[in-house]
């Protein structure tokens, strides 16, 4: 069971790190929510109230659950235009 | 999805600085050449300013999700679309290192009528400022850098 | 006089058919080609349709006032300029026999934010097509011509 | 006591000329105005209500008064833009 996670500006220069990829045991996985995940990548205890978070390019929240293949991407409030 | 993912639109992600009124030109005699059905056409752009929050800013960097990004836009076209009788949208947005006075965004709407040009515009234009997942990086005159913290409601 | 009669503008009346994007284009380069102080540009460019009223129209010929039309754009200038922070102005209106998808108008507001720059070049939009003494009579398909009645909100 | 009265668009048409010009007495010009002005231009009785008037290119309603050497415009609603 795959995840790959992308960190966004200001968060991945704090990770130092643009990416991570995850093989999960699908029973771990089924367990796990956004929140879980970003505790589990980050080792932040919290999940930080201006984070966004977006699942294969769609913005959900830190209680959605994950399924096998899924983009998930963390990044801070957007500052386009 | 409903009639607006129908509704024409070119979404542009570049590199280089451009030109958005060429841009806007060039994109009507090729998509609206034809049509006499339009009555009116309205357009923003946002260029890069040299000072923020009282500090003189040098360059700017700007990063994006590429894969979210032509999403986003298209969903925020397509809301538009449901909203008002729009003919043709165009949205062009730069990415890379950018200058003062260079072309951030470009967004135009056509449509029969102004109510729905100038509502579309505006509409795009904020939903993309809010939700489209570009992030921007000053490079400052004291030689730091930091991220751009927000966006605010129409500054 | 306010602070508004002092922000710089141009107004244009032209007889012959005009490219907005170009006429913005060259203006901008020519008034605001060295600043790096505005971020938001917004324009409306209203254009000849082919249809009125469920009738086809052939062309338009479009009359005016000339002293009171510069008088009255200047005064819808100076007003917006004492709402919003407005930078520069640009409105530019075709007189004369027009065909369909001829430009009709353009205006563009220049402002360092986009509320001033979408909310200004919304009120001179307004402002002119109820104030600025302009008439449109429109030649119809069936060889009769007649004269527009009114313009409507945001039609 | 001089007044330049101008026609536009299709009341130009209706009363067939683009404008009048009108010499007062100066005691006959204080004691109109602009809806009287009108009545005597045109030989209409009333003022249509959607008429509109400018003195000197500038707004203005049938209960203005004159001055000598105005400039008087009187057309139907716009439709510019």
């Amino acid at each position: 069971m795959t995840i790959k996670v992308l960190y966004f500006a200001s968060l991945r220069e704090q990770l130092g790190r643009s990416g991570d990829e995850f093989d999960f045991e699908k029973d771990k996985l089924s367990s796990m929510n956004i929140g879980n995940l970003w505790q589990y990548a980050t080792s932040q205890s919290s999940f930080p109230e201006e984070l966004l978070v977006a699942v294969n390019q769609e913005y959900t929240d830190q209680f959605a659950l994950l399924n096998d293949g899924d983009e998930v991407a963390f990044f801070p409030p957007v500052t386009g235009g | 999805m409903g009639v607006g993912s129908t509704v024409p639109r070119k979404i542009l992600i570049v590199e280089e600085s451009f030109d958005p009124l060429w841009l806007q030109g060039d994109y009507e005699a090729d998509s609206m050449g034809d049509k006499t059905d339009y009555g009116a056409t309205a357009n923003f752009i946002g260029t890069m300013r040299d000072f923020n929050e009282g500090d003189d800013v040098l360059s700017m960097t700007l990063e994006h999700y590429p894969a979210m990004t032509n999403k986003q836009l298209n969903e925020i076209v397509d809301q538009a679309c449901e909203k008002w009788p729009i003919q043709n949208t165009l949205i062009v947005h730069r990415v890379g290192e950018i200058f003062p006075a260079e072309s951030i965004v470009l967004v135009t709407v056509w449509s029969a009528h102004r109510n729905a040009a100038f509502d579309g515009c505006r509409f795009i234009m904020e939903a993309l400022k809010h939700q489209a997942p570009f992030w921007k990086k000053e490079s400052l005159s004291e030689g730091n850098t930091r991220w751009v913290a927000e966006n605010t409601d129409g500054g």
